[in-house]
């Protein structure tokens, strides 16, 4: 298992420097001069050349990509130059609300996929089911912006059940409380997408394995069907587990819309508002911060995987 | 594919006039070879007294998982002969296959086609040679692909080696007539075929470009016993009449030592016995063919076979399904006429 | 997802002898008599199984032999009920007296694994991949045998394990079922079904996936465990040798119905259908040359397609006119022996039905030799 | 993305089939499926009827960029305007209709373009040996292991705001995704009996990739694809939502939501109008991929 773990940890390694050159090449391609915007409309020939050389802006790309990733590696993204503050602690904060949304949108759209794919499987004629199928294939549709507006209007704003925006009250709450308050809606918004595909996927995986020939065996032992759905629902986690992981992994990236929506504090928010202010720093840190949540969620996932199913250990 | 060059042989002539790739494809019909074993169906032709088509010497193979699945394994195919390996799992011959067939180079040793090396061989000449060295694979579920037509199956071989349009057009309903199929089935989707069907459109497929060797990995494995026999038999009669070798690899004894004039027993990837067929169903050396003969099931039913049973006469090989009349492929009266008193 | 079945009429058909009518067997555990199995898929039904009948005695291996499509399968797997809404079976299974088809879905969970097993045909998919083989066999014990504890389960399991030729059953137990060898695999789910000391064992096609070296092992296992437990083996084969060299009695299916039935030795030295005298002739074997065995011409139906009358008519070499709307009952040639076939047997069309082992009638048939010698087939041969 | 199929339970999964013509085969269980279902009917004349309106609506409505402040935030159903005007006088109806063609653009090109680049790569992948095969895929994973819609973000935002640049930034994304399931498709064939037939008949790699493995690749394909469709309008949607795909005053759904959200609470309408729009686009385009799947016979495989 550790030598499993530890061969999937070392293939990490080449995806996490192949995300990196990707960030820093997108980045040097954006249009705009930082130096100038930097400099502002006074400097002079001789300190932006003084600035581009303190910058490392002359050396060849090689070197400015290692010298780049060593700051890097450290945690250090530089200044922001919209804000003049130190990228991490921002980029480090947003993450941790983004990672509360997505953990709370994961957990909603697991539980709701589990349920509607469970069900559309096991009573495939009944009218539950119906509606069921209907769910998913509407929700993995919805466009996630416009569904948080109106969830907006017409529980927050008009029946005034939860909070419009942000993640804590100005005045007061900023407890346990009050976030969770200020979390249902934008979860719900992004929970939908997900929890549509896992109940699809979790429907074909749960009817995979109900038409292979060991659940017949375990009927010939005289199984009560009961235990043998547990059996069955034990031989989907390994499919369920991979769809769930890529759907989490799609909720750390999708967020950004409901983050905009509800004006939720998280990297999807940090880089929007970056885009326009072009605040290169905290783009590359941003992007470069969730690519790596995301690729140890890819880690875990593979864990979880290895621990669950036998065959893939071995292998 | 208009790169037709040379050929390394002509069909009639067995040597190695380089002939246009194509002409291959414009002689009208089947006609009956020269040089082709004329005897009655059945009669094997001599092991040693025939000119070597193909000769692997010493051939090794080692996978990238540490696995040995070919040790020093050597076999000769004579011209218009029938070669048999046989093997339960794991025995290396499916791998040998492919390193006949050029499919996976071998580690060790050489495979010689028509006295041509296959190591090293030019892409254009391997591919060429192709047309010369075909084989019939084991699954009729998968042998063919689902989503082409049998006459699409057909003609890739044949596009494959140049054959322009035209001798396409002859080439399959002639070839689906040679196996005992109509030409109405070039239409059809595997799907719509029964199981000895499909093994008849494979065996089509391979001889279609006029091999003088063709590789049959547990051709007939897959079938029931009633359709294996039809295909056996229509697979003696095409060697009859066209003179072609076959390498039939099997974990069939019993199949193998019918089919085959020579066999060659493998066993963890080497060769453990190689000799004439009959020999080795009667008297085998080798301490794993007598367990691989003892294990073969039904082996007493064989034993008293011939003697009581059967009491209906039952017809000689003919085509299954479909094609009933006009299609059908029947045994010559020939070859039902050498069958001993029963 | 319960496994309900329809159990209707029991009427005896015209070429059925009533349940009531037939004598009861010494030593018979199991009795299938007049059992139809017919599939409904969207408006179409088709008839798979055809008034399948037969007796199974304690100790005794019953071959189904048969080519893909005869039924043979779905008439193993009618018997214990596997099958789901979508599939009527009628006729009457008994087992040790019991009608099995009358049972309710629960009643039949119980005979499942305790009084009836399965070995299917694949053992590497008939096994719950993410679970040991030692957990998987307790599971059975369990349900069966509820007072049991769960360490007393334990070693029973690694004892049936041993049971089943397994040297080192603690290894195996621990074992995944991908880390374990196909013959290994096997072995294991022979142990399963044998966990509860059942009645009847009804084994698919136990041995097809495997090697012939290791098929032999597995065969001489049934052979060792029915001596030993004093069972009786149903066992399903498409293969001509292991029916006759692990069968007692062999039963030959064709297009869905029961075509032979009899002694092993016997049916195979002298066949009477046509049908089981072409596959046999069919088989290549030594002395036969190359290029002439006598293949069946066309090809076997398609399951639930079959053709009226005799199904086998469109392919036999002796039928009749009458064969193509007529489809022949059963009918017993000989002490222990039934065929049907009115041409190898002109005595049958007029004569009085009979079931396989009815025994009643020994009708003399021209056809037939004076007397089935034993031959160099009876089971435990040369193997 | 595992791939399931939806082969019924029960009787079918025996190995002496019950009902069928032969073996049951994924292939024969799969082709017996084979039909055209109401689904598939109704999304395509969804389709249909919205591809006819974006084609020639525009030339039954009015200006879709003149409007006057004394007419601004007519209700639904006012005269002249079916479904109002929006806060700068503009008829609703008519940015509806002129919105759809960027719209639909926006999501069907990204798709077009990365199912043709992600199908030759994934085969090409598939097919080749294992550094190229590694080389091709190991690039993928990088591209993978970005939250999509942020790296779409990030390089939308690189190239500059404008609908060319959405539409490249969703290309981009798209391709992996497409590549993974052409490269599953074709190594699921690659030890297949036909492929080795294939190889040992001297046929060369194009003629193998083109005329063996594509058309078993294609119908996993086109379904997958078609359902990327419906992600991909609502992505572009989303895209110009956030102010990164076309620029004002250019009439399209994501940046009619944009304007119109300062008005959700006083008129929520104008804010559904085009969210209903890309949702009906999106899920019509969804269920034909289902119907698609039957049609065609594939495996499930549904997104991502």
């Amino acid at each position: 298992m550790f030598g499993f773990l530890a061969r999937r940890g070392l293939l990490m390694i080449p995806i996490l420097l192949g995300v990196s050159i990707v960030i820093f090449i997108t980045i040097k391609i954006i249009p705009g001069d930082p130096v100038a915007s930097l400099l502002g409309p006074t400097g002079t020939p001789e300190a932006r050349a003084a600035l581009e050389d303190r910058l490392g802006l002359n050396d060849p790309l090689p070197v400015q990509y290692f010298t780049w990733l060593a700051h890097t590696i450290t945690g250090d993204f530089g200044t922001s130059i919209a804000r003049q503050t130190t990228v991490s602690p921002m980029v480090f904060d947003a993450l941790w609300n983004t990672l509360i949304l997505t953990a709370a949108a994961a957990a909603l759209a697991l539980v709701l996929g589990v349920v509607i794919g469970a069900l559309t499987a096991l009573r495939r004629d009944g009218l539950l089911a119906r509606i069921g199928n209907a769910f998913a294939l509407v929700s993995i549709s919805v466009p996630q912006y416009s569904v948080g507006l109106l969830l907006i209007i017409y529980l927050a704003d008009d029946a005034g059940l939860f909070p419009v925006s942000g993640m804590y009250s100005p005045n007061g709450g900023g407890g346990f409380g009050d976030l969770m308050n200020h979390l249902i809606l934008p979860a719900v918004t992004a929970a939908l997408v997900p929890a549509g595909i896992i109940a699809r996927m979790f429907r074909s995986s749960v009817l995979d394995v109900m038409g292979m020939d060991f659940i017949e065996a375990l009927r010939a032992r005289g199984l009560s069907e009961r235990r043998i759905l547990w059996h069955a629902f034990h031989n989907t986690t390994p499919s369920l587990l991979t769809v769930a992981g890529l759907q989490i992994g799609y909720l750390l990236g999708g967020v950004v819309f409901v983050e905009a929506v509800f004006s939720w504090p998280g990297i999807g928010q940090l880089v929007y508002l970056s885009i326009s202010q072009r605040d290169l720093p905290v783009i590359q840190a941003g992007v470069l911060v969730s690519a790596f949540a995301f690729v140890l969620l890819n880690l875990i996932v593979d864990a979880l995987h290895g621990l669950i199913d036998p065959r893939v250990r071995t292998h | 594919m208009s790169a037709a060059t040379t050929r390394t042989s002509d069909q009639t002539t067995a040597g190695t006039t380089a002939t246009r790739r194509t002409a291959r494809f414009h002689r009208p019909g089947w006609a009956r070879r020269p040089g082709a074993a004329a005897g009655p169906a059945g009669t094997p032709v001599s092991p040693s007294g025939g000119e070597k088509l193909l000769e692997a010497i010493g051939l090794g193979k080692t996978f990238g998982n540490g696995v040995r699945a070919v040790d020093d394994v050597s076999l000769t195919v004579g011209r218009g002969e029938t070669v048999g390996i046989v093997g339960e799992s794991g025995s290396g011959k499916s791998t040998t296959a492919k390193m006949i067939l050029g499919l996976l180079a071998p580690d060790e040793g050489d495979v010689f086609f028509d006295g041509v090396p296959l190591r090293g061989l030019p892409r254009a000449r391997m591919r060429a040679l192709r047309a010369r060295l075909q084989v019939v694979p084991q699954n009729p579920q998968t042998s063919l692909n689902p989503r082409l037509t049998v006459r699409s199956s057909i003609e890739f071989n044949l596009r494959a080696h140049g054959a322009e349009r035209v001798a396409r057009r002859t080439i399959v309903p002639e070839m689906l007539e040679r196996v005992g199929l109509t030409p109405t089935h070039a239409e059809r989707f595997p799907h719509e075929l029964s199981g000895g069907q499909l093994q008849r459109v494979a065996i089509a497929r391979a001889l279609a470009t006029r091999p003088d060797l063709v590789v049959c990995d547990e051709a007939v494995s897959a079938l029931d016993k009633s359709v294996q026999a039809q295909v056996l038999n229509l697979l003696a009669e095409l060697q009859a009449d066209l003179g072609v070798s076959f390498l039939f690899i099997s974990h069939d004894l019993a199949v193998v030592e019918h089919i085959a004039d020579q066999v060659t027993v493998m066993y963890l990837g080497r060769v453990v016995e190689q000799g004439p067929a009959a020999q080795l169903w009667t008297s085998p050396r080798h301490e794993y063919t007598r367990a691989l003969l003892a294990a073969t099931p039904g082996r007493a039913l064989e034993e008293a076979a011939g003697r009581d049973r059967p009491m209906i006469p039952v017809q000689p090989s003919g085509a299954d399904g479909g094609a009933a009349g006009s299609g059908t492929a029947a045994t010559t009266g020939q070859a039902a006429a050498s069958r001993p008193p029963g | 997802m319960s496994t309900p079945h329809t159990s209707t009429s029991r009427a005896p058909g015209p070429a059925a002898a009533t349940t009531a009518a037939r004598p009861a067997q010494p030593n018979v555990v199991l009795s299938v008599h007049d059992l139809n199995t017919t599939f409904a898929a969207g408006s179409r039904t088709s008839n798979v199984v055809r008034g399948v009948s037969f007796d199974l005695r304690r100790g005794q291996t019953l071959m189904l032999l048969g080519e893909s499509g005869s039924g043979k399968s779905v008439t193993a797997r009618s018997i214990m009920r596997l099958y789901g809404r979508n599939a009527t079976i009628t006729g009457s299974v008994r087992l040790s007296g019991q009608e099995l088809l009358d049972l309710s879905a629960d009643r039949m969970r119980g005979v499942r694994g305790a009084r009836i097993a399965l070995v299917p045909q694949d053992p590497t998919g008939s096994l719950d991949p993410l679970r040991r083989i030692g957990a998987q066999i307790t599971e059975v014990l369990a349900l069966h045998n509820v007072e049991r504890l769960r360490r007393a389960g334990r070693r029973q399991a690694e004892e049936l394990l041993r049971l089943v030729g397994i040297n080192d059953p603690k290894r195996v137990a621990d074992s995944y079922p991908h880390e374990l060898s196909g013959g290994m695999r096997q072995r294991a789910v022979i142990a399963i079904a044998v966990s509860c000391d059942p009645e009847v064992l009804i084994a698919d096609e136990p041995t097809t996936a495997l090697d012939v070296t290791v098929q032999k092992q597995i065969l001489e296992l049934f052979a060792d465990l029915q001596d030993r437990l004093g069972m009786a083996t149903l066992m399903v084969t498409h293969d001509v040798g292991v029916a006759a060299e692990a069968g007692d009695r062999v039963g030959v299916m064709y297009a869905g119905r029961l075509v032979e039935e009899g002694p092993a030795a016997q049916v195979f030295a002298s066949p009477r259908h046509p049908y089981t005298a072409g596959l046999l002739a069919a088989l290549p074997s030594p002395g036969v040359p190359r290029g002439t065995l006598r293949s069946i011409p066309g090809s076997p139906p398609p399951a639930g397609a079959f053709p009226a009358g005799c199904a086998f008519a469109p392919r036999c070499p002796v039928a009749r006119d009458s064969c193509r709307t007529d489809d022949p009952p059963l009918v017993a040639v000989a002490p222990d022996r039934s065929v049907a076939c009115p041409v190898v047997n002109p005595a049958s069309p007029s004569a009085p039905p009979s079931t396989p082992t009815a025994g009643a009638v020994d009708i003399p048939s021209p056809a037939a030799p004076p007397a089935d010698q034993p031959s160099a087939l009876s089971k435990g041969g040369p193997r | 993305m595992t791939a399931v199929s939806d082969i019924a339970l029960g009787a079918t999964s025996s190995t002496d089939p019950p009902t069928g013509v032969r073996p049951a085969t994924d292939a024969t269980v799969a082709r017996r499926r084979r039909r055209v279902t109401w689904g598939f009917r109704i999304s395509a004349a969804t389709i249909a009827a919205i591809v006819l309106v974006t084609l020639i609506g525009p030339f039954l409505v009015s200006d879709p960029n003149v409007g006057s402040l004394s007419e601004r935030l007519l209700p639904l159903g006012s005269a002249g305007h079916l479904l109002g005007t929006d806060g700068q006088g503009r008829d609703v109806l008519s940015r509806l209709v002129n919105g759809g063609r960027p719209s639909l653009l926006a999501g069907l090109i990204p798709v077009a373009v990365s199912s043709l680049v992600g199908t030759a790569l994934g085969v090409a992948a598939g097919l080749s040996g294992r550094l190229t095969h590694g080389a091709i895929m190991r690039t993928l994973d990088v591209f993978y292991a970005f939250p999509a819609v942020l790296l779409a973000i990030a390089i939308s935002a690189a190239l500059g705001s404008g609908i060319s640049n959405s539409i490249i930034a969703l290309a981009v994304i798209l391709i992996p995704p497409v590549a993974r399931v052409a490269e599953t498709e074709t190594r699921r064939l690659i030890d297949l009996d036909y492929m080795e037939a294939a190889r040992a008949s001297g046929a060369g790699g194009l003629s193998i990739a083109v005329r063996q493995v594509l058309p078993n690749v294609a119908p996993p394909i086109i379904v997958y694809c078609t359902a990327l469709i419906g992600l991909s309008i609502v992505y572009a949607a989303g895209l110009s939502f956030l102010g990164l795909g076309v620029s004002p005053p250019t009439a399209e759904w994501g940046l009619m939501i944009s304007d119109y959200k300062q008005f959700l609470y006083s008129f929520p309408e104008l804010t559904a109008i085009p969210a209903l729009a890309i949702l009906v686009a999106s899920v019509a385009f969804n269920v034909l991929g289902d119907g698609l799947r039957d049609l065609l016979d594939v495996r499930g495989e549904t997104l991502t």
